[in-house]
């Protein structure tokens, strides 16, 4: 048994395979992945960058209502999308815009949310993403369920569910865990550590040795990652996703990271948290870092490197133009979605609608 | 759907749900049943009897403790091709799951634009008049039928009890089934099968009456029943309506019945204040304004938490505190 | 409570509850403040700013990121001595602690005598008018006026938010305190201090009016205001009630005032289905039945989860709709 | 941190001092309690031995609705009693009425959800003592409120707070010591581990290496003890308390045990365990164990014995009368507590109330 716990602690230090300064670390070299896996993460996290400051910049100029920024996270975001295959699910929280769109969410469609056109603006079904949605902690006993069921099914999908370090003070994050632990369910929970939730410092939040310390609990291995080193998050991340298609059941994975900007437009970080702590972290740089490696190693050159801004300005170009054009609401989808037949008192609150419109229109008419 | 014959049995409520479960699982192997004991013992109230036996621990199972998982965990099965079908031990104890009910499993359908379909149902042993302590008797279908994105039924018999959850089971939108706890016992004939005309939205008149409309659903319907019964011995001659079906409910034949006889009382067993109550009481008062000769008069609990059982039959609506509300239907100006 | 010359200040609602707060914490050393991100930071919607600064880290602070966790957290502070002020940061995210607060807070009380009192408040930034994603504009009041032994209060203005609340605080019984969110940048003339005329459990008319009566609460106030005002210049006298406090629910104040005008309409953002106003309707058409000329009519939210921002105009009552309804009120036979 | 987590994990087994035939084990003798911690303990466990079957009997009787046993419990409701001042609160489980009683509370008052006179019999502030209900898991948010609050007004109490191993699934539980061990609350969380959660065992209920591993994912130390040891109860219960006390935090303990009886009477335990499993168990009985070392060890003789049987049975007389006097529940009650001024609301209901009785009176006048 005390094997098994040994096997289920984390690592005393997080996993790091690349230093801040680019160089591999003394575990790094055996466990580095292939290069172009490197280099497709690199490219995934200058256009998640991309994205994200370009969103930000919408929000400013009054395109979009609220953006939670995943700048300075681009390595997990980008990490967890790139080591699920088609057939498997992803379960972003609220600030995952990056993930999905790194897994192939139409940017346009991933902000819809945000934007108030509707609530989910894409089709979960089609990339295999659940919705985004904000109670937080609420979609991992989902994931759960959609790794039992595709288990009972025989199929070899794996679910990562991902959720932030105050999250995991939910009850719904504990529910979630020993759900997968007691159903051996394949799913690898991954939990974005960036220090904060809002304004709640992690000291606040959890006084345990590390978040990934609450894998034995349940009887689940745990892991401790950078979370600014993509090398790093690829291998363990992977790790974990072909243990639990292998059968060997659910994972729990700590990203240590750091929210750079604040929780959103809205929020004023200044009154929480110091200049010099941002500062810090801002050196840890998840894109500069790896960018410092492949160069160094020759694996990325001056041509590659602008044809991988290029597309991220492409991906930033289409997310301007698809929020800068208006798509003018139907009334009519108040009503339409609520029930698969909609109940006759929704039937009678629509017409009450349409009579509405019908009369502001003939007096616009007059 | 359409109705075709079909076999009758002799149930009680309880016996009535088992076989409903039963003959879904049969007829659908997507269909699970989960929840706290529901697998070996065949749940506290023996609802699950024999599933897993039969259908083996991947259709049938227990879980953890603890009901924000299940209602969790079954959005996920039932996003991915599963159709569970959930208990919650007691009605008290599905309040842990409030914020998956609300937030996920009534909105899912609705943020997806129709994309993602949750059909799923929640089954609730539901009221009180069971004498259980506290915590074990709670009436909460308010939170549910006040929250839009479910549909919420709770049978008054054996039979409608199978075929609403049948139904339920078969429906693509997510369920709130209220088994009254006190009628798990009550025997009826018990029509089998899957085919039927639709009952979700549906609500039945019970007795003919020409005087007053008693309102009821789930278990203050036999009250009320026999309230009627008692009322006729005394010459007044009450209309019974059993609702079935919450939401949605069944404006047409509600109103119907009232405007038939120009008096009603609404018959129900959870507190008064801002409950289904009220909303009956309200949309009879507002749609059958012009036919009312009196009043619509609610028989409710009071607005107080359940109490013990040594005093809950002061709480449950009482065939005398029914003919008290009918005789105030201010019969002089009749 | 006695009325002593108060001071006054214009603030905005949520100055003014941030000041209700403030002086409930210097008047009481058993007053404290907690939630998400009301310490430091101020609160999201910045009510809490200052506190953490004036009154140190044990009366205002921040806990870990669980509603049930808080509201529990509560009830045991609230048994050994404390006065804590609970924030739920929206209301949807009140909902995992629904459990806590149902079977708990609604229910101490009863469960043991009286011998355990629960003078805890739990704020919830309200309903919402504000473009707020998914979840950030929830009106959640009908759950909890539907719990007996909860008091459930909604302010108007910025006065009424500080009184109430200051009332709220200073009460024995656990006090659900719903805050407009639309309406806390909203300026008014507040009366501070803390010896006043009781607050909870009366409504008040708002406006005089003879035709029809309004009756509305919270952020449906306003707009319940506007459509009277603008009546008025189609010559309609409309008298608007607001109800301050949902439970207790002034029965003699809305009644009196419905009957002097023999017509109603019931103003709420809710989802109208089993709600408060439904509550507000049957009351009004049981107890006036006979000095209405017309059906008492409601204005609500739909039966629909809250749209999302480019849609919630539809949602929300406007004057226009409140207008439209007093038209139905069958002037014809007037 | 390592030597933190380190000092988090539990033992590897669960700590023994007495083994099931009474003798001391190698770690025992140094850490057994003093004679008459055992002997006040050995006369706790007779009580509510006694108390247990009384009440199961009064069920049977039909003058209890329902009863959870902790009969084969015992060693775990009487240590958790023992281990407090008069100045800490117990928050019991619904099963926990022996530990109640044995705490001092009036065995008819305690039984008063069951018998259904009211919800909660006893004067929780008298005995300090949270009142018995039923949904799992919700006492413990409260007793760390409670400790807070002590520990704010900086004073030693602790709080001692109960639950079953079933009820370590819930949401509330995770809250629980997330927030205890973040506001660092002088809280000892004692999980009874007896196996079952009504029919389901431990085993789809958790497959952590123990549940006391759930300790170091809160930063809290976790121990497991014999739960039928009460020896060892007491030493480990004692010293979690007096950490507390000193500051140092809550702490999590599990005691492993065995519930021997079915959940209640209504249950029917052969539907999902079978008898060998019980008999095997019963062998380890905690009455048993302390007697035989009690009495090897000359502490206690029979003349103590039969005092110890006689006060417990001047209990089960207590009980006895106390559920076979009918009190008249008064109507008014109903509408008494709910607020501490009725609304207008209930004094219009109580009139109904009030209406109806009068009229019955006086047709039984006629
Ligand atoms: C159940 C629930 N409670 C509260 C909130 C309000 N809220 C939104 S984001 C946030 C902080 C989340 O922190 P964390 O989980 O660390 O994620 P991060 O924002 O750091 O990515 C809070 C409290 C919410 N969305 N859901
Ligand atoms: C929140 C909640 N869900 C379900 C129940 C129904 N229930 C009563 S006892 C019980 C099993 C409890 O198991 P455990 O926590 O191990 O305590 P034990 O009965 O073994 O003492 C259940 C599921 C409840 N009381 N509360
Ligand atoms: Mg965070
Ligand atoms: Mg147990």
């Amino acid at each position: 048994m005390t094997s098994d716990v040994d096997r289920m602690l984390p690592s005393k230090t997080p996993v790091m395979l690349l230093g801040p300064d680019g160089r591999p670390s003394a575990a790094g070299s055996a466990h580095l992945p292939a290069d172009d896996e490197l280099l497709r993460g690199f490219a995934g996290m200058v256009t998640a960058r991309r994205f994200n400051d370009q969103a930000s910049a919408l929000v400013r100029q009054g395109r979009l209502a609220v953006y939670p920024s995943s700048h300075g996270q681009e390595a997990c975001q980008v990490a967890a999308a790139q080591v699920l295959d088609r057939e498997d699910w992803l379960f972003p929280t609220y600030r995952d815009t990056a993930a999905v769109v790194a897994r192939g969410g139409d940017p346009v469609e991933v902000l819809g949310l945000l934007k108030g056109d509707w609530h989910s603006g894409y089709d979960p079904y089609e990339l295999r993403i659940g919705p985004l949605t904000t109670p937080l902690a609420t979609q991992l006993p989902h994931a759960v369920g959609v790794a039992h069921a595709a288990r009972l099914r025989g199929e070899r999908t794996v679910v990562l569910a991902m959720c932030g370090d105050g999250a995991t003070s939910e009850g719904d994050f504990h529910e979630a865990l020993n759900f997968a632990a007691v159903f051996h369910a394949p799913v690898v929970f991954f939990v974005q550590n960036n220090q904060y939730a809002i304004s709640v410092p992690l000291a606040r939040q959890s006084v345990a040795p590390s978040l990934a310390h609450k894998g034995v609990g349940y009887g689940i291995p745990g892991e401790q990652v950078d979370g600014n080193d993509l090398a790093a998050l690829l291998d363990v991340l992977s790790g974990a996703v072909a243990r639990a298609r292998a059968g060997e059941g659910p994972q729990l994975v700590e990203g240590r990271t750091y929210r750079i900007q604040a929780h959103t437009n809205a929020d004023d970080a200044t009154r929480y948290r110091a200049d010099d702590e941002v500062t810090a972290w801002a050196a840890k740089d998840p894109l500069v870092r790896l960018e410092a490696y492949l160069r160094a190693e020759g694996i990325l050159d001056d041509a590659r490197a602008a044809a991988f801004t290029e597309a991220a300005e492409e991906v930033a170009r289409r997310t301007r133009d698809g929020m800068n054009r208006d798509v003018e609401p139907d009334p009519d989808d108040l009503f339409r979605f609520v029930y698969s037949r909609p109940t006759p008192q929704l039937v009678e609150q629509l017409a009450v609608v349409h009579d509405e419109l019908s009369r502001t229109e003939s007096e616009a008419h007059r | 759907m359409t109705t075709t014959a079909v076999a009758h049995e002799t149930l009680s409520t309880a016996q009535a749900i088992n076989r409903a479960l039963h003959d879904a699982m049969t007829e659908d192997p997507t269909v699970l049943v989960l929840g706290e004991d529901v697998g070996p013992l065949g749940g506290v109230f023996r609802v699950t009897d024999g599933l897993t036996a039969k259908f083996g621990e991947d259709r049938c199972f227990d879980t953890p403790l603890a009901e924000a998982g299940i209602a969790g965990f079954a959005v996920g099965l039932a996003m991915n091709g599963m159709r569970p079908v959930i208990e919650m031990q007691f009605d008290a104890f599905a309040y842990p799951a409030f914020e998956q009910v609300v937030s996920h499993i009534a909105k899912m359908r609705n943020r997806t634009r129709g994309r993602v379909e949750l059909p799923l149902v929640i089954r609730v042993p539901y009221a009180g008049g069971i004498g259980g302590v506290e915590h074990h008797c709670d009436s909460s279908e308010a939170y549910y039928a006040h929250t839009p994105g479910l549909h919420v039924v709770a049978p008054s018999n054996p039979s409608d009890a199978y075929s609403l959850l049948r139904e339920a089971i078969a429906s693509p939108d997510p369920v709130v089934f209220l088994e009254p706890k006190k009628l798990y016992w009550a025997k009826g004939d018990v029509a089998l099968g899957g085919d039927r005309e639709p009952g979700i939205g549906t609500a039945v008149v019970r007795r003919q009456g020409t005087d007053a409309t008693l309102i009821a659903y789930g278990p203050a319907v036999p009250v009320a029943m026999e309230a009627a019964e008692e009322a006729a011995r005394e010459g007044r001659s009450l209309q019974v309506v059993d609702l079935r079906s919450i939401v949605p409910f069944d404006d047409a034949t509600v109103c119907a019945a009232v405007e038939s006889t120009g008096r009603a009382v609404v018959v129900a067993e959870a507190a008064g204040f801002a409950s289904v109550a009220s909303e009956i009481a309200a949309r009879v008062s507002e749609r059958c304004f012009h036919s009312l000769s009196a009043p619509v008069r609610r028989v409710t609990g009071f607005d107080i938490p359940y109490p013990p059982p040594k005093l809950e039959h002061l709480q449950l609506p009482s065939v005398d505190r029914i003919l008290d509300a009918v005789d105030d239907l201010q019969w002089e100006d009749a």
